[in-house]
């Protein structure tokens, strides 16, 4: 018998958050990020904690509601540049920083939730990124070492999902889920179709049940667009 | 002189059949639109597809297909999406054939400098450290020189560096400039630009052979 | 004394409401017939599934869904398969719950060596080595003895080691077993099996208490 | 335009396997083997080979195939246990053996495809594994240092794939195809069926195309079943 992993809502999800945690949150820009549990934060208040997201949202939406409130503390992330109220906080010193490559912020957390403490990338030999860490030659190329990331609870969105914590993303809102859910003491997973157990093809499934220990429905999804970028219909070029 | 479109088209040259790419944000985004028609390349993004289409017709764009400049885009025949651990993998595991990206700095060691302004301005080095890290082939799309009109070509990076020794090209809008054996080697002029207007707005050591063909476009 | 179903029994008694549990080869692989109805147990085989069910019916076995025995199976309604990496990333970063492992010898330590008999038998240690490495809860299920009526509780493994210092629980036919500070403990007899038969059985130290429970199967 | 890895068969997939190299062959047990390109090995006869692959299969099919013919040279295995040759081979000397933790072969296949030179796991650890490799304690724990792993070929099976290389495998034959794919310098994948460009889901897809070098319509799979394990239909228990 399948091991259930259903809450009631966003506020079951997010219970047991307190100040200080570190968190990790799924999405690529705006895309595929977990909007419900970001607003749960938001009305929980909690402080100080260190987010670990590939992007730190845009002013006033995403992780950008965090940062308007200083709830964060600390943010790991790779990019921030489309955040003015993130830049003007760093800039002055008011959140501390730690920004890596975007491949190293990645393979971090799926090391840290495959049990792997630490491996060896070429990513950011003779930059700053490897200022205090181990410098290594493989095959006469330098690398660096880079340890595990995890978190006290990982926030992801995804598609669909069934009460066994079974998650399917789409198309290019997948980016960190995955490995975040992996590397989250407590997984937490906002889904925008639950579906009945067993309608899942287990082929199909991009994050087993086994990585998430909370899904929900989540609610009135904004979805928002960072650059909408089209072709108008009459060129059609 | 070229405009940034003279210089994805430039760019598009290099691109040979069978390649995958990963094209940076800004001018090497449009290098895409100049692909031989024809030739079989497949753009990589690395937030997470393969396969990378144009833009979405006004009205069908989706908020879950965006590229790595959260561009909405749409997806070829034969496109796949992945998460970003297996992104990284192509692109470390050199299964990617050819980054092109920008960059604010480039040195004649082939050092580049593209994610920091201390103090000023810090967006962060996103894909950048891991793509310059690991492809074989890496060229640089940018001006010849900042908007103070200071060469981007330096003998030593002023500014943080995104990777070391990576750069084998760089096309901008005056030339096209190798970088081997800690210097920079002119190989072609841009339409209308002379030699010694390149000279000029070089800082680093700049190789100049005796014929320096025109780009043909 | 127990058969191997009745050490299953036991071993299932193990399992708790929640827990993500891989089975090795033989007498664990029965643990799955005995868990307790209604109970939300997930069964890892570390060859792809998760969510593993009873054996096909006949003539609907599938070639391509096996378990890590090699064992046409079936999937239960919330399965899901994966990869070899995923399912080791599972075992590693500690998401499975248990582990039961069948052993040629356990030590007073807790080492287990169940892969090889050097110039005799090489079988390998498939994910035996990953599993005793990474899981919380590593318990054995064997036969007290060898063929040679040889304790397999050993002072100190003779054969080379698949983990060191792992096994916390050992349950064979005479008994279960704890490990800890360097001893075996006793915990409970098997139905009709006394301290003594236990003892004569264990060549490691083995800690006996005043009062030693029969099992309730 | 998509990059076409389609060639006309095992003939063409397998061109240019040469006498010496390290092949990678994905399956575990018998389950999701490349049965037509192991066969093109025996048919080849090419000699000395190292094989990796997580078992090295029964007398007479999958890899007990080249056993018998005395091809492989070296064997980079997890578990060996079902294929008497092979023990015979091994225990006499003319086979070299390198027996290695099940989780660190995928992992160190999936390194070598990833640019991850080596990483730390605590697998094997106080064991004949770890001679003569690196220990180093994270968070108290020690842990052996483990190097990737990549083939001059790999062949690996699916079940759908199409002309761009991408590949969907079946149930629990997926194992070790993926990482497989991702560490071969020629990535050989035959397949069930092939279907046209398009047709497979790019939500869905194990495998993409990037990791393929070849791929062909795989003919007269046998998918040979080793432990047949069934419930008689009467006692339906």
């Amino acid at each position: 018998m399948s091991i259930s992993k259903l809450v009631s809502g966003v506020e079951d999800a997010c219970s047991g958050i307190q100040d200080g945690m570190t968190l990790m949150l799924g999405g690529f820009g705006l895309c595929g990020i977990p909007e419900n549990c970001i607003d749960q934060l938001v009305k929980l208040g909690v402080k100080d904690v260190t987010c670990i997201s590939n992007n730190a949202g845009v002013d006033g939406f995403g992780l950008g509601k965090l940062l308007s409130g200083h709830q964060i503390r600390k943010m790991i992330s790779s990019y921030v540049g489309e955040n003015d109220e993130f830049e003007r906080q760093m800039l002055s010193g008011e959140l501390e920083v730690d920004l890596i490559p975007q491949g190293s912020l990645a393979e971090r957390c799926r090391a840290g939730g495959a049990g792997i403490p630490a491996f060896y990338t070429p990513a950011g030999y003779g930059t700053e990124v490897a200022e205090g860490k181990e410098v290594r030659d493989f095959e006469g190329k330098p690398h660096i070492l880079e340890t595990a990331l995890t978190a006290d609870f990982a926030f992801v969105k995804a598609w669909k999902g069934d009460a066994a914590g079974n998650l399917i993303f789409k198309a290019t809102a997948r980016n960190f889920n995955p490995m975040m859910a992996m590397a989250g003491k407590i997984t937490v997973a906002e889904v925008e179709e639950l579906v009945p157990l067993g309608e899942l093809n287990p082929n199909e499934i991009h994050t087993p049940g086994i990585f998430v220990q909370r899904i929900f429905q989540g609610k009135s999804f904004e979805k928002r667009i960072e650059q909408r970028t089209v072709r108008t219909r009459k060129t059609n070029s | 002189m070229l405009d940034k479109n003279g210089i994805a088209t430039r760019i598009a040259q290099e691109v040979r059949d069978g390649w995958y790419v990963n094209l940076g944000i800004g001018i090497p985004t449009l290098v895409a639109n100049h692909i031989t028609e024809g030739m079989e390349v497949e753009f990589q993004s690395e937030n997470g597809i393969l396969g990378m289409g144009p833009f979405p017709l006004e009205g069908s764009e989706d908020a879950d297909l965006i590229n790595a400049g959260k561009q909405t885009i749409t997806a070829m025949p034969g496109a796949v999406y992945f998460d970003s651990a297996t992104s990284f993998a192509m692109i470390r595991g050199r299964h990617v054939q050819l980054t092109v990206l920008g960059a604010m700095e480039v040195s004649a060691n082939g050092d580049i400098a593209n994610w920091k302004i201390p103090g000023k301005m810090v967006k962060g080095m996103g894909g950048a450290m891991d793509l310059v890290a690991s492809a074989d082939n890496i060229v640089v799309a940018m001006m010849h020189t900042n908007r103070a009109g200071e060469s981007k070509l330096l003998p030593t990076c002023s500014l943080p560096l995104t990777g070391v020794g990576c750069v084998k090209r760089v096309v901008t809008n005056l030339a096209v400039v190798d970088i081997k054996d800690g210097a920079f080697h002119l190989i072609e002029r841009a339409p209308g630009v002379s030699v010694q207007e390149i000279i000029d707005a070089t800082a680093g050591t700049l190789i100049v052979p005796s014929d320096v063909p025109e780009m043909t476009m």
